[in-house]
């Protein structure tokens, strides 16, 4: 219903609603005050969900820092991680799902992108589109201060000492405000007379204003004397670049003035009538009687910069890569220690600090595959993910975009939801350099061609560019943001072994590739070699088969295998589920016929595969399933006991394994 | 010897204080028409053994700069340092 | 039956609390904080959230709103007041119910599931359970930690005015593993009158299987009760 | 009259000072040996008009009383007060 271009996307999902989703980066502002720049991080991408009348029902997280065991990098973590709960716990809208991943190359830069995913009636949709001659400008929420002034220019600058002296750019946001600005413009949307809505944000009132014109091709005027501020001696030019937090523009038509006016005061916030809107479409600035400014709109939007990149392509790896050291470890010690990796284990720390069921809709909580979350009012669910090795980007940008893509489709399949579109952000290093640019250039072309694969859209998105420093930059990191949908939300799945005697069975291929895995993280220090392949129609046939098994409720439980392979995979459905599993796996070892043998079967990461669990009287049906829709299906075991049984490489009791997934993310003692 | 020190940690004057600006509306609604603003920082009390003022001083203000306070948006001052009976 | 449910600015618990309200079959009515009036309601249900942003201490600032002359009065002549969460804290600095909620333990914000042990069943809140029921009713907040001087605790140990406290999922004690440290594991109390109750676990998310937990209900289910029996409950406390 | 008074509202000594321990272990840890204890409570600067410095002082007293502390787990104190140039 709504491509890029507003603040949000938006898609039909029925019902008369429409779902609004978006991802944005606070990357720089993270890395020099990790509380408030992730907090307000969060707080921006509220603002452009509810600009767009959706009330949000739910917030992720994408995070990447450098390795954990270094005190600045822990810093940073628990920094970021605390201001995002205490934004959006404040807030009231439940944080449900995210990732996080630790890696030298976030040594100097971390990734802090922030998604949230709303819903609103169609008729309530809201534009942020100016329109109407006479039309009035109200601006909304805090006062005026001088808030990171530059901040927009500040965003996409190579970290260095010399910003140490820029840090009152930093901001302090305010959630409580957002809350109540929140609460009273989803009473304002869709209402006679509000025409459009913005929230200020990058190069605050001046971008918001051309941005309101540009769009609807007309003009305005803001008058910089009739903004409320907090400080006192603010020029203009201050006040009309500050990007103070939670503030919103509206424009009202004259008759219905008052009465927003009132809706506001309701919630004790402020609003200044501080402009009008015109037909000719320039942006004019005026202090009072004066006027400071005064061009065409297409002016103030449009000059991005057009710069050629210079300096050599990245060699690609030409000859195959050695073949993949043995583990020093017995297959069981290797699984404990994968799953205490920081990349692998748990992320309850994580996310029991943060209220993820606020609003009393979150059905599938976090810590396994998608989140669900009940779309309040109907038998609708939406599964929400986000998703991205940059691991398997560094090594081929193509195929990591390709890969993230059909990790998050693969994450909302596993809970019976039909993808219907993502949102994506590119993070990526200084793209003068020839060989980033490249690598976003190809990262787009990955993203593009796995969504066309599986037929959805690209609703919206952002980029953030210029995460470099002196000692380098970051690997491409592309965050896909998906949503899906289960109609009725009695048929969803998770990923948790739930049932004693259910069977067990490997769907997709048997993959035994070891290329980028966390395997050779863990064996040999960095994760080297070719990414997985991926066969994006097939992929799309085990996701198919996988939504269809669980709408006709054959499946018990349903778990992709992504970072750490087939044999993490089976932990933590084991885990969820507080159960057991004895699988055998000497029949795929014969069909794989791979040198990497073992290793490759237990850890590899090969794409297109899923663990699912199901009771013994589903078994035709699903093999009859498997073959209609060609999809590999290979019975593995079965569900029970207190321990984790793969015949003839690994026997762990439960507890041992929960031990090692629970602590992944504590600090030292 | 031992000695007890009071830290203010106060938020940089030019940043937004949302704590702030809620006590003084709430203190304005319950009447106090006279508050003209309010401003809500850490009050942080100490003990620490140090040999005589000098180096008790120099030691808090180390403490506050690597990790009382917050550099980016708080500034610190050490109000008070007495020293204590020992005990 | 009614149920009035506070929105202060700040609150988030209140459209769940009235999804709970109405899957119990009862009516909910939104109490805005500017009215003095609960509005006819059998049972005011001061909900969670961040009122004020939590800014200070939480629920200093909503303490006192208007709506809360109309709810200590209610109290006063008998009325059920339920304090979850938000609520509670509140209510403890609004002073109608004693001791105070500070820093969880851990310092930090805890969302999971808790197990709470029902202490007494002579209240409107918990008529329906039985003493020493387990119920699964999920915690959210960074400020849950009930501090009352001894002499307090004694009193409502004494007087079975600790409605609720965090035990084990199998009912024996949590002691450290208590989601905010409370002292004496309380996660509720009563006042004098049994007839306000401060919780800081949130029933209205346990209240359908599909969430994880609907053992919530029985408390919505207790209050309905009574509510309906009303007269003849009084004279029990 | 403008005054400017700054207050400090700190948990009472019995109360349990989760935020305090805290500070005392991340300094510890940091190498600073020799702190024995630590506690934390907030400071607050308030910007009052009133007649006189008395009644400056009674206006903050009843503030601290009816909003800025909680008198079942905090004490308070005003540790200045002066008088503003009027702006
Ligand atoms: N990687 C991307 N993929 C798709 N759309 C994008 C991407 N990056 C930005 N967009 C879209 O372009 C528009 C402008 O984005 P951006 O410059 O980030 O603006 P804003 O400041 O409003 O977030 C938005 O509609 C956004 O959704």
């Amino acid at each position: 219903m709504q491509g890029p271009g507003e603040n949000a996307g938006a898609v039909d999902i029925g019902a008369g609603l429409a779902c609004v989703f978006k991802i944005e980066s606070h990357n720089h502002p993270s890395a020099i005050e990790p509380y408030q720049g992730a907090a307000t991080g969060v707080g921006g991408i509220l603002r452009d969900i509810f600009t767009m009348g959706a009330r949000p029902l739910a917030l992720l997280d994408s995070l990447r820092f450098g390795p954990l065991d270094e005190p600045r990098q822990r810093h940073l973590f628990e920094g970021v991680v605390a201001g995002i709960g205490g934004y959006g716990n404040c807030v009231g809208v439940p944080t449900v799902g995210g990732e996080v991943y630790f890696d030298a190359s976030y040594r100097q830069n971390c990734v802090v992108n922030a998604m949230c995913v709303g819903v609103v009636e169609h008729a309530k949709l809201t534009r942020a589109r100016a329109a109407g001659a006479g039309n009035l400008v109200l601006l909304v929420g805090a006062d005026t201060g001088r808030d990171g002034i530059h901040g927009a220019s500040f965003a996409s600058v190579v970290l260095d000492e010399a910003s140490e002296s820029r840090r009152p750019a930093v901001q302090v946001g305010n959630p409580f405000l957002e809350k109540c600005l929140m609460e009273a413009c989803l009473e304002l949307a869709g209402q006679p007379g509000v025409v459009a809505m913005q929230d200020l944000g990058a190069a605050g009132l001046t971008g918001s204003a051309a941005e309101l014109a540009h769009r609807g091709g007309c003009g305005i005027e803001i008058d910089v004397a009739r903004v409320s501020r907090r400080e006192t001696g603010m020029s203009a030019y201050e006040v009309m670049l500050s990007e103070s937090q939670e503030r919103m523009l509206l424009v009202v038509t004259r008759e219905r003035l008052a009465a927003v006016r009132e809706t506001f005061a309701r919630w004790d916030l402020h609003s200044d009538s501080v402009g009008v809107i015109f037909d000719e479409p320039r942006l004019i600035v005026r202090d009072g009687g004066d006027i400071v400014a005064d061009l065409p709109v297409e002016t103030a939007v449009s000059g991005a910069p057009v710069r050629q990149p210079v300096g050599a392509l990245r060699e690609q790896p030409q000859d195959a890569s050695p073949p993949p050291p043995p583990s020093p470890w017995p297959a069981g010690e290797t699984l404990l220690r994968l799953l205490a990796a920081p990349n692998i284990g748990s992320r309850r720390g994580i996310f029991r600090s943060y209220d993820h069921q606020v609003g009393g809709a979150t059905v599938v909580l976090p810590g396994g595959d998608a989140a669900v979350v009940r779309v309040p009012g109907t038998s609708l669910a939406l599964a929400v993910s986000t998703d991205g090795n940059a691991r398997y980007s560094a090594l081929d940008a193509r195929r990591g975009a390709a890969i993230a893509v059909c990790e998050a489709a693969r994450n909302v399949s596993a809970t019976g939801a039909v993808p219907v579109g993502i949102t994506n952000c590119l993070n990526f290093a200084n793209p003068e350099r020839a060989e980033v640019y490249d690598a976003l250039r190809a990262s787009i072309e990955g993203i593009a061609e796995a969504c066309r694969a599986f037929d959805i859209p690209v609703v919206s998105g952002n980029v953030s560019l210029y995460n470099d420093a002196p000692s380098g930059g970051i690997d491409p990191t592309v965050v896909i943001g998906m949503v899906g949908v289960i109609d009725d939300v009695e048929r969803h799945c998770t990923a948790a072994f739930s049932v004693d005697d259910d069977l067990v069975a490997l769907l997709g291929p048997i993959g035994t590739e070891l290329g980028g895995s966390e395997y050779l993280r863990l064996v040999q220090g960095a994760g080297d070699g070719e990414p997985p392949h991926v066969d994006l129609q097939l992929e799309a046939r085990v996701q198919a088969f996988v939504r269809e098994a669980i709408a006709a409720g054959l499946l018990r439980s349903a778990h992709d295998c992504a970072e750490g392979g087939f044999a993490v995979a089976i932990a933590e459905s084991c885990l969820l589920g507080g159960r057991g599993a004895w699988v055998g796996i000497e029949e795929l070892e014969r069909e794989s016929a791979d040198p990497a043998g073992e290793a490759g079967i237990l850890f590899g990461e090969s794409q297109s595969r899923f663990i699912v669990s199901f009771p013994r009287e589903a078994l035709v049906q699903l093999h009859d399933l498997s073959s209609r829709r060609q999809v590999p299906f290979a019975g593995i075991g079965s569900v029970g006991g207190e321990r984790l049984v793969v015949t003839g490489a690994i026997d762990v009791p439960l507890s041992e394994l929960r031990e090692a997934y629970e602590g992944a993310l504590d600090a030292p003692a | 010897m031992t000695w007890s020190a009071e830290v203010i940690v106060s938020l940089k004057p030019v940043v937004n204080d949302p704590q702030g600006l809620v006590v003084r509306d709430g203190l304005r609604q319950l009447g106090f028409d006279g508050v003209r603003a309010a401003r809500v920082g850490k009050h942080i009390v100490l003990e620490v053994d140090a040999e005589d003022e000098h180096s008790a001083r120099e030691l808090v203000s180390r403490m506050c700069e690597t990790l009382l306070r917050n550099p980016v948006i708080e500034d610190h001052r050490i109000s008070s340092l007495r020293r204590l009976e020992d005990g | 039956m009614r149920f009035g449910i506070a929105v202060f600015p700040g609150t988030w618990s209140d459209r769940d609390c009235a999804r709970a309200v109405t899957l119990a079959g009862h009516e909910p009515v939104m109490l805005w904080h500017k009215d003095r009036d609960v509005k006819d309601a059998d049972c005011v249900i001061l909900p969670g959230g961040f009122s004020y942003g939590d800014y200070l201490r939480c629920g200093a600032v909503a303490r006192f709103a208007p709506l809360m002359d109309a709810v200590t009065e209610f109290a006063a002549h008998g009325g059920l007041v339920w304090g979850i969460c938000n609520g509670f804290q509140i209510l403890c600095e609004a002073h109608l119910l004693p001791g105070a909620l500070s820093r969880n333990q851990s310092l930090q914000f805890r969302c999971e599931p808790a197990y709470l042990r029902v202490e007494t069943t002579v209240s409107p809140f918990t008529s329906g359970c039985t003493q020493g029921d387990v119920l699964q009713i999920p915690v959210s907040h960074g400020e849950g930690r009930y501090v009352a001087d001894d002499e307090t605790l004694d009193m409502l140990e004494r007087d079975g005015r600790v409605a609720l406290r965090y035990v084990a999922a199998d009912g024996s004690a949590v002691g450290a593993r208590s989601p905010n440290g409370s002292m004496r594991d309380i996660a509720g109390v009563l006042n004098q009158g049994h007839n306000v109750l401060g919780m800081m676990p949130h029933p209205e998310r346990a209240s359908e299987a599909l969430l994880g937990s609907d053992d919530g209900m029985r408390l919505f289910e207790s209050v309905s009760h009574a509510v309906r029996h009303g007269d003849s409950f009084a004279n029990i406390w």
